[in-house]
This record gives C-alpha cells, structure tokens and sequence, in this order.
C-alpha cells in the first residue's frame, strides 16, 4: 500500500488525522463521521416518533416494514420525489442557498468533534471556539430561508429563531468559559480550548468537569443544557417552528428534498450541541469511572458493554419477532424483524472480535451519552407546553444569562482561591506594617 | 508560484480596502456604506494580522479591538438607521444630509 | 363582532403591504386556514409589533341556516339539526332544544327520562370538557394531553354508541323523554367509567396544574372581569372563571338536577389559568353528579304520553340549559302550526366569542391563541 | 504539521474575498450584499487561520458573522424598501469617488514598492498550538487598560443603540 496510507496506520501515532496531516484519512475520517451523522439523523427520525407515539399512547408508524421501521427511507424516497416549489416572488438564489447554509455550518461542527483520543477529523486548538462560532452561522441560514420566502409567516419565524438563538449564545459561551477555566487546574496552569485537550484535564483531575467544584459544574451544565435546547429550536423553546402561531416558522415555504435538508440540520444540530455538552462536561469518550475502576480487569468488564448493547436490542428483536401475530399476512414482516434482530446479533458478535472491542470502546461510550441526550430531547417535547416570546427571552437574559455570569466569577474565585488567598493575606500584612 | 509573503497579504488588505472606500464614496444606501466601513475595518484587520507575522503578536491583540469596535460601531451606526428610517422613511444618505428633520 | 366582511374594509388591508417600522401597526390577518383557530375563524390581528391592539372577528364561514331550516321542518323533524350545532357536546343541545318544545307543549318527562338525560348531559359535559384539555394544551404547545384525553374521551363515545348507535351527533332525546331504554349494563358501564375517568383527570392536572411553563402562559393572560363579563352577557367556564356563581343547574335546575348534590367551582383572577381549574373542577363535580344519578335512578316509563303530531299552542317560549360552554338558550315561537314559527338559539361560543376583542387587547399573538383556546369556541355553534 | 497547498488556498481565498468585496457595493439588494460581505469575512478568517492567528479567525467568525451581519441582517429585514431598490443606486460624485480611491489605492501600490525593505523581513515563528494563551496573556497585561476601555466602548454603545432605536423610552 503505499505510504500516504500506511504511515498513519502507525502504533506511535497518536494524533488525528488532521493533526497528523495525512489527507487521505483525514477523508475517510469524514466521509465515515458524516455518514454515520446522517444515518444518526435518519434513526433519530424513527426513533422520536416511535418514542413519542408510546409516550402518548399510540403506536406510531407501523406500516411499512416491521414496527415501521423502513418508515424513514420510505420517507426519504417521498421527499425526493416532492416537486421543490419555489413560492412566487421569492429571491430564487438566497432560499435555493439557504438549507445548504445550515447544513454546512452544522456539519463543519463535526470535524472537531472527538469520538475518542484520535478518533476525530481533526483537533484544533481553538476546537470549542470553532465549534461555538460555526453553529452560529447557522443563524444566517435561518434568517436567508425566512426573508428569501416572500411571505409574513416565515419572516416572522426567522426574526423570532435569530433573535433567540443569539441571546441564548451568549449564555451558553458563559457556562463554556467557565468549564474552559476548569481546564487550567494543572500543574502548568494554562488551560486549553481542544475539544481533546478538555476531555484528557477531566482525566487527568479524575472527575467529570459537571461534579467538579460541587455545584458549579452543574449548574454551568444546566445553563448549557438549557441554551442548547433553545439554540436547536427543539420543545420547548421551539417558537420559530409554532405550529399552532406561525405554522411551521421559517421553513413554512419549503418542500420536499430542501425541507428534508432542513429537517436533516435540525436533527444534527441536536447531535453537535450534545456532544459539546458531553466532551465539556461528562467526559468525552471515557467509560464511567475511568481512575477509580482502573486496571486490566475493570478494562476488560467494561470492554463487554458495546456487545452486551447489541445483544440486548437483538433480545428485543427476537422478543418481538415471537410475539408478531402468527398470521400468513404478516410473514414477511415476522421475518423481517427477525432480519433485524439477526444483524444486531451479528454486530454484537463483531464487536466480542478481540481486535475490535478495545478499539469500539471510546465511540460506544461517546454514543451511548449521546443517545441519552437524545431521548431527553423527546421527552421534553413530550412534555413541556411552549414558552411565549417574551417568556423565552426573559428566561435567557434575566435567568441564564447572570446565572452564567455568577457561575463563571465563582468559578474563577474558586479555581484561584490559593493565590486569592495568598494575595489577600500579603496585602493585610503590608496594611498592618505601614 | 511563488512563496506567499507578507506583501501578497497586504496587496489584498489595500484591494479590499479601496473597495471599502469606494463603496462608502459612491453608494446611497446607508445600509450598504456601513457595510463598507466593515470592509474597511477587516482590511485593516487584515493587514494587522498579517504584520504580527513578524512584528510579534501586538497585531493580533489589536485586530481584536477592532473588532470589538466594529461591532460597537455596527450596534449604533444600525440604531440610527433605525431612528432616521422611521422619521423620513428613506435610506440614501443624500436625503438625511440634514441635522435635524 | 360582526359577521358582514364588509365593515372589514376600514381596517385598511393595504397597510399590510408596509413593513414592520412604517407604521406603528400591523394588520395580521389570522385563519380562516390556521392550526389554532378551532375550525374556520378568521381574526384580523391590529398588532403594534407583537402586541394586539385589537382584533376583529369574522365568522360564518360555517353558517348553515339552522335557525331558517327549523321554520320549515316539524318539531319533531328538527330534533336532529341542533345536534350539528354543538356537534363535540351535542347531547346538551338536544336536551335544551326537547325540554323547550315541551314547555311549549306543556308536558314533563317521565323522573326516570330526567335521570338518563342528566347522566348523558354530564358524560357529555365530561367529553366536551376533555376535547376542549386537549386542544387547548396543543394550541399551548403541550402535545401529550390532547392524546390522553382523546384515550378517555373515547369511553363515554363508546358508552353513548352502545346507547343510541351514535358517537358524535346522537340524537338521544325525543320531546317528551328517551326514545331508548338504557341498554343491558348500562349502569355498570357508567359506574367503571367514573371509576375509570377519576384518576385520569388527575393525570391531566398533575401534567399541567403546577408545570412552570403551563402557569406562565396561562396565568393572568385574558384576564375578564365579573362585570365586563356580564356586560357582555359571557356565560359558563368563562363567567365562573371570574368569580360569579351563576350555573343554570343551580339557578334554574331543569331535568333532575334539583335533586343532586354538586358545587359550582368558581376561580377570583377571571385568567386562562382560572378557566382551567374551574373546568377541571367542573370535570369532578360531573362525575359527582352522574355517581348520584347512577346510584339513585328510578324505574318507571321512559315517555311521556306526547301525540303523535305536536301542535302546540300560540305562544313563545325561551328555555335555557347549561351547556358545557355556557348558557346555550333557545327561543321558540308557535303559530299554532306543527312548525315553529321561528327558533332562536342563544349559542353559549358565539356570545363568549365577543369578549375576544376585550380580553386580547394588550397581550401578544402568542396570547391570543391561548385566549381562542379558553374560550372553548366551537366554530359550528358560532356559526349555527 | 506543515501546511498544506498554502500558495493555492492564499490565492482562492484572497480571490474570492476580493470578488465579493466587488459584489458587496455593487449589488442593487442590500441583502445580497450582506451575504457577499459574509463571504468576504469567512474568507478572511481563512487568511487568519493561513497566517497563524486561529483565535482571531474564531473571534471573526463569532464575532462578525455570527453577531454582527446577523444584526445588520435583521436592520436590512426591517427597514427593506421595495422602493429603494428601484432608485438609482450611486450618488452623483461617483466619478470623484472613484477616482479618488482609485488614487489612494496607487498610493498604497507605490508605498509598497518604495519601502519593499520594510515589509520583506524574516517571518517569527510563533507557537500555533499556544496562540490562544499568549493571545489572552497580552490582552490581561500589557493591554489591560485598552481592554477595559473597550468594555467601556461596548457599554456605551449598547445604551446608544437602545436609545436610538426604541420608540418610546
């Protein structure tokens, strides 16, 4: 093979891709991370209407493949299919670019992202500012969709989604920084803003940065939690996207294959701003309790759980495969459930391979906090009635907003609180000696 | 080609800072001369940047303050915008050249 | 309220064409197509930026000409039409429109016919107040309640299909009792119902009642004094809302309702969020009533001797009940024939719709739809 | 890590940022050319990045695209006039105007010529992966004062735009 391909496969290599500077993985590396978001994006699709239907007493799709679950590419198929009508009047280049500028901008969130120690595209060392500053510009998507449309509703929408995306940026930059000062704990004092460099201080001061300085972590994680539902649009801070006020907010003109672009960067939105919250706050890639259950044999307890998943989800696969009506109408569905049921087993069996097991470790883990975040997200829209505008902004400006301010000055106080204390302590002396 | 040196960046700081300047001297629109004056702005940024390459980060630091004013100069240059908007209803500069209205 | 589009004109549409800082106020014109307006109401919105400075209703996009068609049909014929009034508590209608005719006629149904109508009027009360939890939280933004109540809803649907072999516009009563003896195990269906539905309600109320969000959209957000409210002649939910004590079944029982125990909730702030516990008050106390007349319900005839062609003497009459939206009236004058004259209804939605204007001013869009919502419109009764 | 392709990524960001400078005071719709002036600012925080200043290219994409154009976007959006756009767009001294930048920029190209000697110098090599640190040292250091001043700027323009734009105070 020759060596742009071989020289990182290397065993001293402990870089990405990109730090690395070796294109052709750096590639592949994306091509996999935006392949794997878009397959995240179509079974978090399946996922939340199942997960809501049964949250309110229904069955959700169920038609088309076992449990529906063929729903989302049958979806996908419609929605291709769809004639993409541009509205009368409308500015014919800003609302043909304006989905590909929300794709653009959340996928670029990606390439910092760290699955686990080198499983990333790249690392900067301005990763979180990066990542901050780039799902921002999705804002400028929003605004371009609901103004190019030419009507009252997707304005409106438009207004409404930026100016709460905004406010709630700032809170959210507040409740970063204050995870960031967390970073500088070391023997060096410098902090860093690497997406890697943040999870390897959590490990190397042996607790996740949200129990660090018992409350301040988590209450910086909440200011986060909170910003972040907001800056996705997601229930129930999803005002730009009211049904019941603005019908369907700043998309409300869009159909078809760019209404599923819009769709597709909503839902990796909701992936990117989780694992912000994970790698700043609950570890990144680390299984849980990585200090305190070391050793070869934690290791190896710990290596069975990716297997162990899939063999559950196959377990309720085949559970489900023998509870199908035993009717000749649905033997195509019984067998495709057991279909399904067969692959997740033969994924677990992969992942018992010696060889893969130690690698899957960091990505499984990371995926499994992401997949947490998931289904908080469906729980609030299954539960929570929808704030008002106003409501909205007092409760990012007048609530988040000094939270996060009160959070970061305590956070300082604490972080310095020798020196603080040395400084004081110097001054009162020299007070006492004039 | 040859190796990009400090002057390739200051050519394009001077080209998108005359741009700048013949869109503050030219254009009606009040909107449009603001956004000139940012063009400017980032010109200047640019050529800050590109001479902390070898005077040492100064440069940096105060592309920074710039734009720290730039956005103070957006926030009330936009403010009056407003203001002048919703008093003559227009946007050409040539039409607000009085102190008061 | 009016229900020409024509005195729509002075409200200057073209001023929608200006942008938002022209001028100080924005014409936002909200339905006929919109997911909050409960059918077919079109609200023109007079908006200073968010704010409503007033509003216009237009309606009668749904007008079917009941109250022409009644002139033209026998009493007898009629019966079915108030049904597709009120059609999500139609069995209310039916009850107020027989016991007018038989006040007309000067006849009494039969105690046991009293007992079957007021356990059906309660379930329907129960049903309208349900369908009402749902579509209110959905306008609110809570999705989930809507398919809970819809869950419990379709028990008392079941009940009224066994009963008369209609879910939704039933046709229960006939002037001058039941056509239909209650069906075999009526009465334990009744009973596992409200033994059934009790903790439901509490299920609503624990999603809702102390949600954070739930109380900041809803409290003190169109907000209706006891007097604005009688000015406006506002009646139901609405007017107990605001503190009066004013429920037809206590004031001016009819049917059997004199000889239940219940109490007539009340709220003090007159808000979206006193509506709402009066009506899941009201819900409760339904339940009361129907365990009562469950419990005590008597054997006898189902029918009072009525003939078979009604010609009831020159006069008029106004008969009024309490429906679950409010004080639905109908008016009805006799010429000697077997056709009325003419009927008049006092739609409870049409009359609580008038007080929109008053209890959306100063609130934002977002407020109206929550105000739409408490009102508990039914656009088919508006309309008639 | 030695970077990649310099020479092609200086000349297609240079040029793209240049083309839409063009675009931004020549196009009719001022929504068009807030979107090219973003064009522009993305393009240059890649220059930034090229020229090892990766927190100024953060602090430009946060800052500017994400906060500033988002606002001027939002003006454009209230006070866009379909009117406007039918008037004519250059005021009657374009031609001095022209000439006049057009002077300036030969100013600049003989000043570049003339003194080649004090552009042309050894490049520093700074640490790209403490860029951030030493960034944040200056800044709460030797640049304090101004720091605080611009705090100060920042406040008084945040008054002066709410007092400007509300209507009723």
């Amino acid at each position: 093979m020759p060596s742009f391909i071989t020289s990182y496969l290397d065993k001293n290599i402990h870089v990405t891709p990109g730090q690395y500077g070796s294109p052709f993985w750096a590639l592949v590396y994306i091509l996999v991370v935006f392949g794997g978001v878009s397959l995240a994006v179509v079974c978090m699709n399946w996922l939340e209407r199942k997960i809501l239907a049964h949250m309110q007493i229904r069955l959700g799709p169920m038609r088309v493949g076992p449990h529906g679950l063929l729903q989302p590419i049958a979806d996908a198929i419609k929605l291709i299919l769809k004639e993409d009508i541009i509205p009368e009047g409308a500015d014919r280049f800003v609302f043909w670019i304006a989905p590909m500028i929300i794709l653009l901008a959340v996928f670029s969130v990606y390439t910092v992202v760290p699955f686990g120690p080198t499983h990333a595209i790249t690392d900067m060392n301005i990763g979180i500012l990066f990542m901050l500053g780039v799902s921002s510009l999705g804002v400028l998507g929003i605004v371009m969709a609901g103004w190019a449309s030419n009507s009252h509703y997707p304005l409106i929408g438009a207004l409404r989604s930026s100016a709460q995306m905004v406010s709630y940026e700032v809170a959210m930059g507040l409740a970063v920084i204050s995870a960031v000062v967390m970073t500088s704990l070391n023997a060096e004092g410098t902090g860093t803003l690497s997406m890697i460099g943040i999870v390897q201080a959590q490990y190397a001061q042996h607790v996740w940065f949200i129990f660090k300085f018992f409350p301040l972590g988590l209450i910086a994680f909440f200011i986060f939690a909170v910003a972040m539902v907001a800056e996705t649009n997601r229930a129930p801070f999803d005002l730009p996207e009211a049904e019941s006020e603005l019908t369907a907010g700043f998309h409300t003109e869009y159909s078809g294959l760019r209404w599923s672009l819009f769709m597709l960067g909503e839902y990796a939105a909701m992936i990117a701003v989780s694992s912000i919250a994970i790698t700043l706050w609950l570890g990144g890639w680390m299984r849980p309790f990585p200090n305190l259950l070391s050793g070869p044999t934690w290791d190896l307890a710990f290596s069975f759980f990716p297997a162990l998943t899939f063999f559950a989800l196959a377990g309720m696969t085949f559970y489900s495969t023998m509870r199908m009506p035993r009717h000749s109408y649905f033997r195509v569905q019984t067998i495709g459930l057991g279909a399904f049921g067969a692959v997740f087993a033969v994924i677990g069996l992969i992942l018992l391979l010696p060889g893969v097991n130690g690698r899957v470790q960091d990505i499984y883990w990371f995926i499994f906090k992401i997949a947490v975040f998931m289904y908080l997200y469906i729980w609030y829209r299954g539960t929570f009635p929808r704030y008002r505008f106003d409501q909205l902004m007092k409760v990012g400006w007048k609530i988040l907003l000094p939270m996060g301010i009160g959070v970061l000055m305590l956070t300082g106080i604490v972080a310095l609180r020798t020196e603080l204390w040395d400084f004081m302590h110097e001054a009162l002396r020299r007070l006492v000696h004039v | 080609m040859a190796p990009i040196t400090t002057i390739h960046y200051l050519v394009v700081a001077a080209a998108l800072f005359v741009l700048g300047v013949i869109g503050v001297l030219t254009r009606r629109n009040v909107v449009i001369v603001l956004m000139s004056v940012e063009l400017i702005l980032n010109a200047v940024n640019l050529n800050l940047v590109a001479f902390s390459r070898i005077w040492g980060l100064h440069g940096q630091v105060f592309a920074i303050f710039v734009i720290t004013d730039a956005a103070a100069e957006a926030a009330v240059g936009l403010g009056i915008l407003i203001a002048f908007f919703r008093n003559k209803e227009t946007v050409n500069v040539d039409e607000i050249d009085l102190l008061k209205w | 309220m009016t229900d020409s589009t024509s005195s729509v004109s002075h409200l200057d549409l073209d001023e929608s064409k200006k942008t938002f800082l022209d001028a100080n106020e924005l014409i936002l014109n909200m339905g006929p197509q919109h997911p909050a307006t409960h059918g077919v109401l079109r609200v023109i919105l007079r908006l200073d930026g968010e704010k409503v400075l007033g509003l216009e209703c237009v309606i009668g996009y749904l007008h079917r000409g009941v109250e022409k068609i009644a002139e033209h049909r026998t009493y007898t014929m009629f019966n079915p039409y108030v049904d597709r009034m009120d059609y999500v508590a139609a069995v209310s209608n039916g009850l107020g429109y027989c016991e007018a005719v038989e006040k007309l006629l000067n006849i009494e149904a039969p105690p046991r016919a009293d007992y079957i109508r007021v356990i059906l009027t309660e379930l329907n009360r129960l049903a309208s107040h349900q369908l009402w939890l749902g579509t209110h939280a959905l306008d609110i933004g809570a999705m989930t309640p809507l398919f809970y109540t819809f869950r419990d809803r379709e028990e008392i649907l079941k009940i009224f299909e066994r009963y008369c072999g209609a879910r939704l516009t039933t046709h229960a009563f006939r002037i001058g009792g039941c056509q239909y003896e209650t069906y075999e195990g009526f009465e334990k269906d009744v009973k596992k119902f409200v033994a059934f539905v009790a903790p439901k309600i509490d299920e609503y109320e624990e999603l809702l009642t102390t949600n954070r969000i739930w109380v900041e959209r809803t409290k003190n957000v169109g907000t209706i004094s006891a007097k604005d409210c009688i000015a406006y002649g506002v009646t139901g939910p609405v007017l107990r809302a605001s503190g009066v004590k004013w429920d037809i079944r206590k004031a001016q029982p009819y049917a059997a309702y004199g000889k239940f125990d219940f109490e007539v909730p009340t709220g003090q702030n007159g808000d979206t969020y006193d509506r709402y516990l009066v009506r899941m008050a009201e819900m409760r106390q339904s339940l009361r009533i129907i365990q009562q007349a469950i419990d005590g319900i008597p054997e006898g005839p189902i029918m009072a001797k009525v003939s078979k062609v009604m010609k009831p003497p020159v006069g008029e009459i106004y008969h009024s009940i309490e429906a679950p939206k409010g004080e639905l009236g109908y008016f009805i004058v006799s010429d000697g024939s077997t056709q009325p004259y003419r009927v008049r209804v006092r739609p409870p939605s049409f009359v609580n719709l008038q007080a929109l204007d008053l209890m959306c001013r100063g609130q934002l869009v977002a407020d109206v739809i929550a105000v739409i919502g408490t009102l508990d419109i039914v656009l088919g009764e508006v309309d008639r | 890590m030695e970077p990649v392709a310099t020479t092609f990524f200086f000349y297609l960001l240079s040029g793209l940022a240049i083309l839409s400078g063009v675009l931004v005071i020549t196009r009719k719709n001022p929504v068009h050319s807030a979107l090219a002036l973003i064009l522009t600012l993305l393009c240059l925080a890649g220059l930034y990045l090229m020229l090892y200043a990766p927190f100024v290219a953060g602090v430009q994409i946060i800052l500017y695209v994400g906060g500033i154009m988002v606002l001027f976007l939002f003006v454009i959006m209230l006070v866009n006039l379909e009117r406007s756009q039918k008037e004519k767009q250059f005021n009657q001294q374009w031609v001095p105007g022209i000439l006049a930048a057009v002077a300036l920029g030969a100013l600049f190209v003989t000043i570049y010529i003339k003194g080649d000697a004090l552009f042309v110098r050894p490049e520093m090599r700074f640490p790209e992966a403490e860029n951030t640190q030493q960034v944040g040292q200056m800044l709460y250091s030797n640049y304090m004062f101004p720091f605080e001043i611009a705090s100060l700027l920042l406040l008084v323009a945040i008054i002066g735009a709410v007092v400007m734009a509300k209507k009723r105070i």
